[in-house]
């Protein structure tokens, strides 16, 4: 079925990326926002847009009835959901089929089976798929899951089963902190995904986490479309992706290519979709879960490889048969994205604000996926991811220098960003050297520099001087019918920090 | 003008005075602990100095509410105060002990609190969740201390830099 | 010899792009600047920058002594020229072979050589190379031109012999045509170059205009790193490029890129360069001339092989081997790049003014090299050329649908600027089906369109009613400090339209 | 308020009132030659508008210089003249014959000037070469006729819209 018209479930950079993806393929795109969105930069890129309830995701982004009903309305095919809000919920795929709606994305029930992380960990273990030790069960009660981890040996990891993001997500080094870690990752669980239900395996220490693209279409035929490395997280959320990764030769990549592509054929996935898999200092790789999505990180695969996974989303939905056969896919260089978000860049606390000022990075093997303008309000309601950098370069080395340029380059004013971990973690000389695991983050330190510290105290001196000798009248404040606060006060007001 | 810069290790005098307001650019001149610069600051934006040196060229951004600036060139994050030199002779010590006041590091929601008035907590012991863009964030206390007042209830909605606790250390 | 500080002789997009190889490369970057360019985009980029001169490029950018004694007090050990101004002036590489600096790019024995358009004819020439008939010798007077058109038959075309960039250059349909244009094209030379010879040869009618880039270094070795298409062109002034060409097969790229390299080895070429081609309509091809330097429409070429051709000029000069084989050049996908120049789309009258909003395109496969920001002003004393915009396909289909994408999402407020011009290339049959030639701009007509015309007159009645119901006062005006009028009072007052 | 909006091929009655200036929007009531609709505007920047419509989703550029707007979206630009109702019936018609001021297209040099008061020329004759960035542009006569007054002398620097030539046609 020719898709023509898609409503895109999702907001931020994403949105804007589907709605991108629509354009390139004469697709009228589709957007939906709550009040506080408005202006937001995916609103104004769709072809149109619906108003969808009030801030809180739970009364807009989450509410499936409304985004059918605005699909249907507005003419409709298809529903892409992005990542995130309802990306992974089943009941989005089967509200769609029941609409006759198509869904880009994995079936309903490929969805459910791999949305439950015990389910789908008893189905690769059945599938011959090498898995981590743990409890293939949710856990009733914090008691239980004491019993469990003292059978499986400390540390141990606690996991929402219908997680994803790093949400839900904690680390257990001890029993005595079992009990609190648990109730916490239970209420972040249900606030994040409206089921509380945990499990637990065994923690690998310093593993690194590398997963698999795949692409399935309706017709049982699967690719994979090479590996990325994902080691740099920090509580279980990354931040840096790469690809291809340093430690993954010629063999190992066919081996786990191999065995992503053997997890997606045994539980009936189709579309686009990733298999995590941890792998140990030993390369021994171990099956994590399946992202039954599009991935934040999937344009350091783009990169290298070509391929429009986002159009190839959408071909596959409409029931074409992949035109990518495994052997059309190589590897051309290399690439990292980078993933800016509205934090401090020393404490990962959230910051909100306007953006006053918003210079991009671009030039040679620079790509920049915003969901962000000048004069956005960054607000409390979202995710504080605003945008990705990508690099590519003819290997890892200029990949890494680029992407340093790109970071120098990035100006945003309002909030707090975490541009300048990124540059500590881009000269990091385990990073550098390609020999990390998913320890990274704890040992990248902020180093004070003094390099320019003359320099920055005499830039702020000229400032506090200007400003000094700057009076604003009443009047001028009248403009602000224009929402140009943000500009004209911005040298002497700052929100956010 | 003086003014007295700081970052918490450095203290660093900076005078300054316009030279000359020219087309496209001013030029000021600087002295910074004794030594004397002339530089070109061309202002981009109320937050954006282009500034050169020497022939040195920086891009500096700076931001700053009340006397906290932060300034980025290079790469580079700097959090200064900045006081004019005639306050800071006027301005009294602040006391590192005795009540201190945990605010809100961001704005977010009071998920659950753990504390009482009267209670001996300590350092590192979590007093209360605050979640804020989906995630939950504990708030530890800096220092082993007695809780003197709690100026929140759960469930309520609080700003960054909003009163959370008041801990006596 | 070690580079690790270069100046760099330029202004605008290509200043930006050098510097930031430099970055990449850990060279420090060293800017000259006129007056009227204290704020430009390149002086910020750069490590250091020091004034030149006054606004005319006569009394800064083009003044020889002025850059070879900033580069000498700033420890420079080369001077990139980038393309115009000084870039193929012999002259500037024998300064700097003076004064012991490395000038990135040919030696002037070479450039001298070259820039003779009438000697670098009569070379290839003899080397067997076939040109287009002509007369070889600069013309010493109108009427002298008027019996060389004679012999040689009408249409003909006046060339500047040190020309470039499409200055100095006439068609001359008719004998009576041919004193004015004569006069033009001489004081055009003049103006441009410093030098008013001219030269004249048969006008090929309906010619493509395809180049082969070449990389040669100091040792011996060339290498052709394919073809780019430039027929797109106004006045000889190229405006959109692409590579690979449509018409150019695995035969034709063989037998040009043999001529290409012929044709830089025996002028004794090194570095980057470019060898300019006519093919006529039954694909044979004719030697133009070789441009000595770095061109604008360089990034088609760096996206299709993955080669950084700043990077490659850098190590060159140095001294450098290529570490490139002929047959590590392949063609990955298709790329095509859009001149966005400060002109009005419709007469391609330059238009000036401050720009006062700017938002750039990106996502995927997206290019951006651009020598301006907000609050930049655009001049009348320097080349129109804003940036220019490169998209990258898997195919020529993607690639246009992409650019027309960026084009879209490109937003230059204060300005007129030929982004409209370029939408109206992209969808032109001619263009789209790859069989056009130098005639396609006169055949791009301006449709009007009535799609959106409510919406247009909606938003327009708008703006009137609440700009009305603004009022200023003077007091905010003195915010006039900050620079801050163009963000102000942009939408009640217009600069450049 | 009503608008009489002109793109020389259509001319376009707007009427416009505000209905409610809401935290993110402003909803407009919207009457275009006797059909109403309602708005939704958010005005991003000056010159930058979004506009939901039926929810369609339209970015608008929209720059002016008093009654003669450019206004952009989707990639098409149109060139309006808005004039505010009360007024249209009060303004006068403009003769097309008779003196006819040639203006300067843009800012640049006069290189040389190829006619004198009194001269008759042809339209398509060119009348002056005016050089801005780099380029020698020629100025045509738009029609017939006899220079009645030149403006301008070889060597000055003119702006964008000061007069240089007056033609009697």
């Amino acid at each position: 079925m020719e898709i023509n018209r898609i409503l895109i479930a999702n907001r931020g950079e994403i949105a804007v990326r589907i709605a991108r993806a629509c354009y390139e393929m004469d697709i009228t795109s589709v957007a939906v926002f709550s009040e506080a969105d408005r202006s937001a930069k995916h609103v104004r890129y769709a072809d149109e847009a619906y108003e969808i309830g009030p801030p809180p995701s739970g009364q807009s982004y989450l509410v499936i009835e409304k985004i059918i009903e605005i699909a249907v309305k507005s003419n409709c095919q298809a529903i892409h959901p992005g990542y995130g809000f309802l990306a992974e919920n089943p009941l989005l795929p089967e509200a769609c089929s029941k609409a006759g709606l198509i869904f880009i994305g994995p079936s309903h029930q490929a969805m459910a089976l791999l949305g439950n992380k015990t389910e789908a960990r008893k189905l690769m273990k059945k599938a011959g798929i090498p898995i981590i030790p743990g409890v293939m069960e949710p856990l009733a009660t914090a008691d239980e899951a004491a019993s469990a981890a003292e059978t499986i040996g400390y540390p141990v990891l606690l996991k929402a089963t219908a997680g994803g993001g790093g949400k839900g997500v904690r680390v257990v080094e001890s029993p005595e902190k079992l009990k609190s870690a648990f109730e916490r990752a239970q209420a972040e669980a249900l606030s994040a995904f409206g089921n509380s239900d945990i499990y637990l395996e065994k923690f690998l220490v310093k593993p690194r986490h590398i997963e698999m693209q795949i692409l399935a279409d309706e017709h049982g035929n699967i690719i994979h479309l090479n590996e990325r490395e994902c080691s740099v997280q920090r509580r279980y959320q990354k931040l840096v992706e790469e690809s291809p990764s340093c430690i993954v030769d010629e063999d190992l990549r066919r081996r786990m290519g191999v065995a992503a592509i053997e997890a997606i054929r045994v539980s009936g996935y189709t579309n686009a979709g990733t298999v995590e898999f941890l792998v140990d200092s030993d390369r021994k790789f171990f099956f994590l879960e399946v992202n039954a999505r599009l991935q934040v990180e999937h344009p350091v695969t783009e990169l290298i490889t070509g391929v429009d996974l986002v159009k190839e989303q959408i071909k596959i939905a409409s029931g074409e048969r992949l035109s990518l056969k495994q052997k059309d896919i190589g590897i051309n260089g290399a690439a990292i994205e980078c993933r800016i978000s509205a934090e401090d860049p020393e404490t990962f606390l959230p910051s909100v604000g306007l953006i006053r000022e918003l210079i991009e990075p671009s030039g040679p093997g620079i790509r920049v996926e915003s969901g962000i303008a000048e004069e956005y309000d960054v607000s409390v309601y979202y995710d504080p991811l605003l945008s990705k950098v990508i690099a590519w370069g003819k290997d890892r080395e200029e990949a890494i220098a680029r992407m340093l340029r790109a970071l120098n380059e990035y100006k945003i004013k309002g909030v707090k960003t975490t541009i300048p971990f990124h540059r500590r973690v881009l000269v990091n000389k385990a990073f550098v050297s390609g020999n990390y695991d998913t320890g990274i983050v704890s040992q990248i330190e902020h180093t004070e520099t003094e390099d320019h510290l003359e320099i920055a105290a005499i830039a702020a001196a000229i400032v506090a001087m200007t400003d000094e000798q700057v009076k604003f009248t009443s009047n001028a404040q009248k403009t602000e019918a224009w929402k140009l606060s943000g500009r004209i006060y911005g040298g002497i007001r700052s929100i956010g920090w | 003008m003086a003014y007295v810069v700081s970052d918490g290790n450095h203290t660093l005098r900076v005078e300054a005075s316009r030279l000359e307001v020219r087309p496209h650019d001013e030029l000021f001149q600087m002295e910074i602990d004794g030594k004397k610069k002339i530089i070109s600051i061309s202002r981009i934006s109320p937050a954006h100095l282009s500034i050169i040196i020497d022939g040195k060229s920086f891009n500096v951004e700076v931001e700053h509410f009340e006397k906290d600036y932060q300034v980025s060139t290079r790469g580079e994050v700097y959090n200064f105060s900045v006081v004019d030199e005639r306050e800071v002779t006027t301005s009294s010590e602040q006391s590192d002990s005795g009540e201190k006041v945990i605010k809100a590091p961001m704005p977010g929601l009071v998920v659950e609190i753990f504390v009482s008035e009267g209670d001996q907590v300590q350092a590192g012991d979590t007093l209360l969740v605050l979640e804020a863009m989906k995630m939950q964030n504990e708030i530890a206390a800096p220092a082993s201390g007695i809780i003197l007042n709690v100026s929140v209830k759960s469930g309520a909605t609080v700003n960054s830099g909003d009163d959370l606790l008041v801990l006596d250390i």
